[in-house]
């Protein structure tokens, strides 16, 4: 069953890739970074995941052995602000890029080289 | 303290050796007229020759290296001589072996060369330009011959060289000492100065060369130093490949069978141009030597 | 104007040098003068022709000890072999003042004597021994080799008895020779035609 | 005092970050005196905790909120993160100084801000003693990187803070990747627990999670092929930021990379890791010294050797032996002193006159001596030559690449020097003997750091005893896992 | 802490640092030159002690223990250095007008002395490294371009010699000399080394030692090196530097000897890597003077001059006899004193005049004659005429040659020394004799300190060729036995002798009699240059008389077909692909998309991947 969040979690990875070495928009490619990051993250929380037990709040009857590993779930969170604020930055560096260059298309934002 | 003995016998040798030279230089011109079917001077002609220059009431001179360069010539060419064994008077030769002698024969070039430079002429700088283009064509078959030589005999002594002859057979008699020995005939020629390697004087060219300059007493002791240098060289010869001599009766048989090589080639020979002449001693006498000493390593 | 000056001087120094007196050794040294005669050979004319034949088999003159040298500075005869122009005096004098005393010379034919053939030529020196001195002139146009040897033999007689004295007349009488050599090519010839004539270097 | 005082490491730049808004009020000069203040405090502390790791031998664990580790995230301030985080505050220090003359563009303060973040981030990286805790650093390092980089509102230097981010995301993605196959493997993310039960892992899960993080961590630490960003941001953004990037920014990843690395040491497919980053990081030296060799921008030239002298130390850690991690270390420390120098000089030169572009520098010895002078000194060490620093690190590497036998490594090393000595005394020859010009004031604060920073490359050139044995220990505390284990109190396991 | 061997070694150093810093001048040169003459008094002071035991001193640097020793060997090759150091000093003075000179100057004075005194490799390198360096600024300030070819292949030498070390290091696991023919020696038995490892090891050797000796083909540098910086400097340069690389040479027999000669054998009764050592000395000596011969410039001239006078030490080195060691060890002062003799008076020809070329100068005899009677001498040591130290020095190498029984090799030291007797008869020629241009007519005889470092060189070139035992009696202690023979006067090989007294009195009684012959003559008149023999053309003083350019013209024809290869245009060649590689491997792999470098990562990743699952 478990395999079956790998599988999607490398399944976004791949596409994110694949947006970031295909696409030549620069938003696309960062569209495909921030799949890729999903990705990443679900592959981080499918790790924690043990199968049949539920989130890791301690409540009535969810004690430590009933919940999942919480310790991902946490580093997921984190790792989702990081995202953010990557995706953030970048955007807000595209758009520099297009008010300087007029363009978006990689091929193009080509000054620094060699 | 002084070895009397020996101050005599350098004189003699010296005067014997300058007198035995001016006669080489006669045979060498008598000689040659012969071949052309001419009567010819008196045998005894360079010794005018000197003598008129020497007796020249005006002298000039371009400056002091000017002056110093016969003088240092002809000191040289004498002092080459004292190292060679002569016959039976061997002199300095003990002291000095073969390498030393070599250089020590070189060094009257350069005296004439400083003194042809000195004179700012350009003759003389054609002339110097191609005795040294000459010297340096003929110095590895020359260096190759003489390897060759000390090879075979395991030594660099002269003294010892003539020493083993005498008992052994002269060094020609070896096949590949013999084809050192062509090679070593063959740059003797250029040692000479004579045709077909006479490019550093070539009269008829650059008029005479470094001598273009030099007249009066200044020439006649370059022609003085040229018969020492040609007894010295001649008896070079002698010694190294004809067994030497116990006397100097067979020594100047000796020396004078090889001058005798030496006028025949030069007389029916034309002259070379220098490169010629360079590329000529880099080809085969190169190709002897390095066939006589690769036999005798 | 100061090195036509120093050209002078330089000239001056041909005449005022002081020879050398050999006391003991000047019979064999006149002897030997004698016996060596070194051509300085300078072959102006039709005479240079002439030459070859005394130098080879039939003549040969080199056993008089007679020897063709091209260094002026080490010859002693000096032979102009025909008619001299005015050009070739020029360099006949530079030449002849490089020779070392004693130095004789010897002219061949008649056009060094009077003008020959030339003697209504503008440009043919006409009388030699105003210029340079000349020790033995031989007549004829031209003088056939034995003139020629004759005429050599001469120059060995008079060394021999010491009136071979051109270049005695010449360091006398410079200022007359001098004289002339300038009325014929003008002051200052000698830096007027000096040339870069070895263009290569 | 209380080793837990160093935790002001941490603490200090993060809250001083967030009062750099009420400081604007005072106006723009006053965020910049702000930030030398703090620079220099931080400075103090650095040295504080040097001096007291040095002497007492022993590290400093920081605890937060007293939980012992693996439950508590713990900082291990040992010999080489106080090495470093000295390093860190002094380069900080010396760039906040430069910075009052260097940066002039609007918003000073998120300059600031970004400025203490970068520095908190780096030093973290090198102090924390938890995997995830060193993604976190490293990301706020990164981010704070690329809004720096983009900082100078050009065309340039924001398609250079794409490139960052682009090859940065990926990079870091992947590092995840590898800390979550390792969290799922060994179910801890302390890196003393990680050594100690490294040995028992899952061979080929311990070898993909190994790789990733190598992979991520070698994009921050420039390696070829996973570089390409780095001349680009090193040339377009500021002068101070780029002598940080190269003087500790890259140094921090390289140093996690080296300390992962090491604490894995236990894993079986251990050594063709190595040989990978050997490949690697021979690669970068080579074919980034053969790329600045044309170079006509002396700032992207410098950065370009900058690439190469950081595959260097890639190839000291890579080399899996003891004496290679001390001459890394080594080679760190006087790398670090070198590249501020010459960043700093060379954004001196880019300030005063207008540009980083070779031409700007000819004649640079008769227009601005003292600069010219440090460039000089920064380049001649760069080469390698005696008496100055670089020369001792340099011949420790070879000799530890060549001990541990890779002679390959080291010629290849060694073809790529003879290049990096050719621009740069091409560089020199500008300066010097090309071209004529008018003396202009170089101003003295930066004079004087110019001097302190050529001064110790001179210093440890002729005198390495002292640096030498720091780098040891330095190197010890990295190469050394099992006293690495020891030190940190674990739970349970161990303690 | 405070050694003599530190202060011999640092001396020049700190004068150089102190010179810098100050830049006054006067006192700058008086401490430079107090600087340069402080290893030369203190190596005579030591000089009665180290015969009886070596000096010992070692430093600890970085975990390095730098080892110094002041042995024989060393003091010889020291004192060599110290002497043409304080010449160099000496005509520095004048020559050179900043202290940046000075420091790089003296720095390499620092270098080449530490070359010489290390014990151990580390302590080798560093200074073989900054001696390198301290010579390459010296060049870099005058021209950039041969100064990098300079450096480049300096350091590829250097760095050749590093892995060498290194591999040695990782073989034997020491640094310091002793250690490691110790271990090499006993490996030649057992033969853990392979002699696939030697080979490389003394194959990279090879190339350190060969390029600071100028060994052919590594010889491209030395010619714009040497002329491309203060000529005084030169002296220094070619006569001590360039040392540094024989002094290599001869290190590779110490610490490999046995061990090489256990890897490689023998090849016709000579050990085998001698023979590469003596071929390639060989070569040198040839190509080198082949290509001195045809310089038109004074600086190039000496330069390839110097790099085949290294060709000989590095031959005589190969014949592996001790006969030729003493030559090799012999022919390292001749060529210094007379080599840096020949820089000296180029320096002050080129103060003088400020000409280069041979085409530009002429007829400087009269102007300078101290300048050209030291020159003089160096024409007459370099060109081996007895009895000069050059002489004795070339007749050691030739009888070791010949009695090794390497014909070939002794036939190029023929060739090479008529080709030297060639080029110095041209720089003769050139320089001092013939027609004066007339821009050269106010030039002065040199200035007092250049005049006293010619002086200074000139001297042992005379007493050294006088009496030639005076230095191979010494050589005899460096070697440990009874090489050369004889007494001050007089070498004894096993199979000739030269007495070099005898040779002088030969020669002083030569010149007495021709001397009389020329007296008795008719006094001399002195005429100008001018004044010559041109058919009679009348000629005066502006004119150009002299041979200036392309003196060995038909030389040059006779040689074309090998002068269209040339090293130095292969290795331009090689310089320029490498840039253009550098170029093209630039633009092609940053080539500023990021979509590019994206895809880079993914190669990572696809290889990480693949050799994940492999």
């Amino acid at each position: 069953m478990i395999s079956a969040y790998y599988f999607g979690a490398i399944s976004l990875i791949l596409i994110g890739l694949y947006a970031i070495l295909v696409k030549k928009n620069v938003l696309k490619m960062l569209i495909g970074l921030s799949i890729m990051e999903t990705g990443v993250n679900l592959l981080l929380v499918s790790v924690g995941y043990i199968s049949g037990r539920s989130a890791p709040i301690l409540s009535e009857g969810i004690g430590p052995n009933q919940a999942v590993d919480p310790i991902p779930q946490a580093l997921v969170l984190t790792a989702i602000v990081i995202g953010v604020a990557t995706t953030a930055m970048a955007l807000s560096v595209a758009m520099i890029i297009y008010e300087k260059y007029g363009t978006l298309n990689v091929e193009e934002i080509r000054r620094l080289r060699g | 303290m002084i070895d009397w003995k020996l101050v005599l016998e350098v004189i003699g040798i010296l005067i014997y050796a300058t007198f035995m030279g001016f006669i080489f230089m006669g045979i060498e011109r008598k000689a040659m007229a012969r071949i052309q079917r001419r009567v010819g001077p008196p045998i005894y002609q360079p010794i005018i020759d000197t003598l008129k220059l020497l007796g020249k009431k005006e002298s000039v001179s371009h400056g002091f290296i000017y002056d110093f360069g016969p003088v240092f010539a002809m000191g040289a060419s004498i002092a080459a001589l004292l190292f060679i064994p002569i016959a039976n008077f061997q002199l300095f030769s003990s002291n000095a072996d073969l390498i030393v002698v070599a250089y020590l024969l070189e060094i009257p070039m350069l005296g004439i060369m400083l003194g042809a430079m000195s004179s700012g002429n350009p003759y003389s700088a054609l002339g110097v330009q191609r005795g040294l283009l000459t010297m340096v064509a003929m110095q590895l078959p020359y260096g190759l011959a003489l390897i060759a030589l000390i090879q075979h005999w395991g030594t660099f002594k002269l003294s010892e060289i003539v020493a083993l002859q005498q008992t052994q057979g002269w060094s020609i008699l070896v096949p590949a000492l013999f084809v050192a020995m062509i090679v070593f005939d063959i740059v003797f020629q250029a040692m000479l100065g004579l045709e077909p390697f006479d490019i550093v004087s070539a009269p008829a060219e650059i008029s005479m060369g470094p001598m273009v300059e030099y007249g009066g007493k200044h020439a006649a002791l370059l022609f003085t130093q040229h018969a020492i240098q040609l007894f010295a060289e001649t008896a070079f010869f002698a010694v190294l490949f004809l067994g030497g001599a116990s006397n100097l009766l067979e020594l100047l048989i000796k020396q004078i069978a090889v001058l005798f090589i030496a006028i025949f080639v030069a007389s029916i020979y034309p002259r070379f141009t220098i490169d010629q002449a360079a590329k000529f001693f880099w080809k085969w006498p190169t190709i002897l030597g390095i066939i006589a000493v690769l036999l005798t390593v | 104007m100061s090195e036509m000056k120093e050209m002078r001087n330089e000239n001056d120094g041909v005449i005022s040098y002081e020879l050398q007196e050999f006391k003991l050794f000047e019979p064999l040294f006149k002897w030997a003068r004698k016996k060596s005669l070194w051509i300085v050979a300078f072959c102006t004319g039709c005479g240079g022709i002439e030459m070859p034949p005394l130098a080879t088999a039939r003549y040969d003159f080199e056993r008089f000890g007679i020897m063709p040298n091209p260094a002026p500075r080490m010859g002693d005869l000096f032979l102009i072999t025909g008619y001299v122009t005015p050009k070739t005096l020029k360099r006949i004098i530079i030449t002849y003042e490089m020779m070392q005393d004693p130095k004789y010379i010897l002219a061949h034919g008649s056009c060094p004597i009077n003008g020959g053939v030339y003697w209504d030529s503008y440009n043919v020196v006409k009388q030699l021994d105003k210029y340079i001195p000349i020790d033995v002139a031989i007549a004829g146009c031209m003088p056939r080799a034995e003139a020629v040897m004759d005429g050599i033999m001469e120059i060995m007689r008079k060394i021999e008895d010491g009136t071979a004295d051109g270049w005695k007349r010449y360091r006398e009488n410079y200022e007359y020779y001098r004289k002339n050599q300038d009325e014929l090519f003008g002051e200052g010839w000698r830096e007027k035609d000096a040339r870069r004539w070895l263009a290569w270097i | 005092m209380n080793g837990q005082y160093a935790s002001l490491l941490i603490a200090l730049p993060l809250i001083s970050a967030f009062f750099v808004p009420l400081i604007k009020g005072l106006g723009k000069k006053a965020v910049k005196y702000y930030l030398v203040l703090i620079t220099a405090l931080q400075t103090g502390i650095a040295a504080w905790v040097f001096q007291e790791v040095y002497t007492t031998g022993k590290p400093i664990i920081v605890m937060a909120g007293a939980w012992r580790p693996p439950v508590g995230i713990n900082l291990y301030i040992g010999h080489f993160a106080a090495l470093f985080v000295l390093i860190v505050a002094v380069v900080s220090f010396l760039m906040a100084v430069f910075s009052i003359r260097a940066i002039s563009v609007d918003p000073i303060d998120k300059y600031a801000m970004l400025f203490l973040l970068v520095m908190l981030g780096a030093t973290g990286m090198i102090a924390t003693g938890d995997i995830f805790n060193l993604f976190v650093f490293m990301e706020i390092t990164a981010i704070s990187a690329y809004a720096l980089t983009a900082y100078n509102k050009t065309g340039e230097a924001a398609e250079a803070s794409i490139k960052y981010i682009i090859l940065g995301g990926i990079g870091s993605s992947f590092f995840l990747i590898g800390i979550a196959l390792i969290y799922g493997s060994l179910g801890t993310l302390n890196m003393a627990q990680i050594a100690q039960l490294a040995g028992g892992m899952d061979a080929t899960v311990a070898q993909v999670g190994l790789a990733l993080i190598v992979f991520g961590l070698a994009v921050e630490a420039e390696l070829f092929p996973l570089n390409a960003w780095a001349p680009d941001a090193y040339q377009a953004a500021p002068h101070p930021i780029t002598a940080m990037f190269s003087a500790f920014v890259v140094k921090a990843g390289l140093y996690a990379l080296a300390r992962i690395l090491y604490l894995m040491q236990a894993v079986s497919s251990w050594h063709s890791v190595l040989k990978l980053l050997i490949i690697m990081a021979t690669l970068t030296v080579f074919v980034a010294e053969f790329a600045a060799l044309r170079q006509k921008n002396v700032k992207r030239m410098i950065a370009y050797s900058s690439i190469a002298q950081i595959g260097l130390i890639g190839l000291a850690f890579a080399l899996g032996t003891q004496s290679g991690v001390d001459a890394g270390v080594f080679h760190m420390v006087n790398h670090a002193i070198v590249k501020a120098l010459l960043f700093l000089a060379v954004g001196h030169v880019a300030v005063s006159l207008g540009g980083a572009e070779m031409e700007k520098f000819e004649g640079l010895g008769k227009r601005m001596p003292l600069t010219a002078f440090a460039i000089t000194v920064g380049a001649i060490a760069a080469v390698g030559i005696p008496l100055f620093n670089v020369f001792w690190s340099k011949l420790r590497i070879l000799l530890a690449t060549l001990g541990a036998g890779y002679s390959w490594a080291a010629a290849v090393v060694l073809i790529a020097s003879v290049v990096e000595a050719v621009y740069y005394f091409r560089l020199i020859h500008t300066m010097w003997f090309a071209g004529e010009g008018e003396r202009i004031s170089e101003g003295l604060a930066v004079s004087l750091m110019l001097l302190f920073l050529a001064a110790l490359v001179i210093v440890i050139g002729v005198y390495p005893d002292y640096a030498w044995s720091i780098a040891q220990k330095a190197g010890n505390d990295i190469f050394n896992v099992a006293d690495y284990i020891k030190n940190v109190p674990l739970m349970g396991v161990g303690a | 802490m405070i050694n003599e061997l530190m202060i011999i070694l640092f001396a020049p150093l700190i004068a150089g640092v102190v010179a810098w810093a100050l830049d006054i001048k006067g006192i700058r040169e008086a401490i430079g030159i107090i600087g340069a003459a402080i290893p030369l008094a203190y190596l005579v002071k030591l000089y009665p002690t180290i015969i009886e035991n070596p000096i010992d001193y070692s430093i600890t640097v970085s975990g390095f223990t730098l080892q110094f020793q002041l042995n024989t060997m060393s003091w010889y090759f020291a004192a060599v250095a110290s002497l043409v150091g304080l010449a160099m000093a000496f005509g520095m003075a004048v020559t050179s007008r900043e202290s940046y000179d000075w420091l790089f100057a003296l720095m390499s004075f620092t270098g080449v002395l530490g070359v010489f005194l290390s014990q151990d490799f580390v302590g080798f390198f560093l200074l073989w490294e900054l001696m390198t360096f301290a010579s390459f600024m010296m060049v870099l300030r005058r021209n950039r371009h041969e100064s990098l070819k300079y450096f480049v292949l300096s350091v590829i030498g250097a760095y050749a010699m590093l892995i060498a070390i290194g591999m040695l290091y990782a073989k034997t696991g020491a640094l310091d000399f002793a250690s490691i023919r110790q271990v090499l020696y006993m490996d030649a038995a057992m033969g853990t080394i392979t002699t696939r490892e030697t080979a490389i090891i003394f194959g990279l050797f090879l190339t350190a030692f060969g390029v600071k000796a100028g060994a052919v083909p590594l010889h491209v540098w030395a010619p714009g090196a040497y002329s491309e910086t203060d000529q005084s400097y030169t002296a220094f340069f070619s006569g001590a530097l360039s040392k540094a690389g024989a002094y290599g040479f001869l290190l590779l027999y110490i610490l490999m000897g046995y061990k090489l000669y256990a890897a490689f054998g023998t090849f016709h009764n000579h050990l085998t890597f001698a023979y590469i050592i003596a071929w390639i000395g060989a070569i040198t000596v040839v190509v080198a003077s082949f290509l001195a011969v045809l310089q038109e410039d004074i600086r190039k001239l000496f330069a390839y001059s110097s790099v085949g006078q290294v060709g000989y030490i590095l031959l005589a080195f190969g014949l592996g006899s001790t006969l030729g060691f003493a030559g090799g060890l012999f022919h390292v002062l001749s060529h210094a004193i007379f080599k840096g003799l020949f820089w000296l008076v180029t320096a002050a020809i080129i103060l003088q005049t400020g000409k280069t070329q041979f085409k530009d100068m002429g007829g400087l005899a009269e102007k300078m004659p101290f300048t050209f009677a030291m020159g003089l001498i160096a024409v007459l040591s370099l060109a081996g005429i007895p009895p000069m130290a050059g002489f004795a020095s070339k007749w050691l190498i030739y009888e070791a040659a010949i009695s090794a029984h390497m014909p070939l090799v002794a036939g190029a030291i023929f060739l090479g020394s008529a080709l030297a007797f060639a080029y110095v008869v041209r720089f003769l020629y050139a320089v001092w004799f013939g027609q004066r241009p007339s821009d050269l007519e106010d030039v002065k005889e040199a200035p007092l300190p250049l005049l006293i470092a010619m002086a200074l060189l000139a001297i042992p070139n005379l007493v050294f060729g006088v009496a030639p035992g005076l230095v191979t009696q010494y050589i005899n202690k460096i070697l440990g036995g009874e090489v050369v023979g004889g007494d001050y006067y007089k070498l004894v090989t096993p199979t000739g002798t030269y007495n070099a007294l005898l040779v002088t009195i030969a020669l002083v009684i030569g010149l007495a009699i021709a001397g009389l012959v020329y007296i008795y003559g008719a006094k001399t008149r002195k005429i100008p240059v001018t004044n010559t023999y041109q058919s009679g053309n009348p000629v005066t003083e502006e004119f150009n008389l002299s041979i200036r350019r392309n003196f060995y013209k038909p030389l040059a024809e006779a040689l074309e077909f090998w002068l269209k290869y040339s090293w130095d245009r292969f290795y331009e060649r090689v310089a320029g692909m490498a840039e253009d590689f550098a170029d093209s491997l630039r633009q092609a792999f940053y080539n500023g998309n990021v979509q590019s470098y994206s895809w880079y990562l993914a190669i990572v990743l696809l290889i990480l991947a693949l050799w994940g699952v492999l």
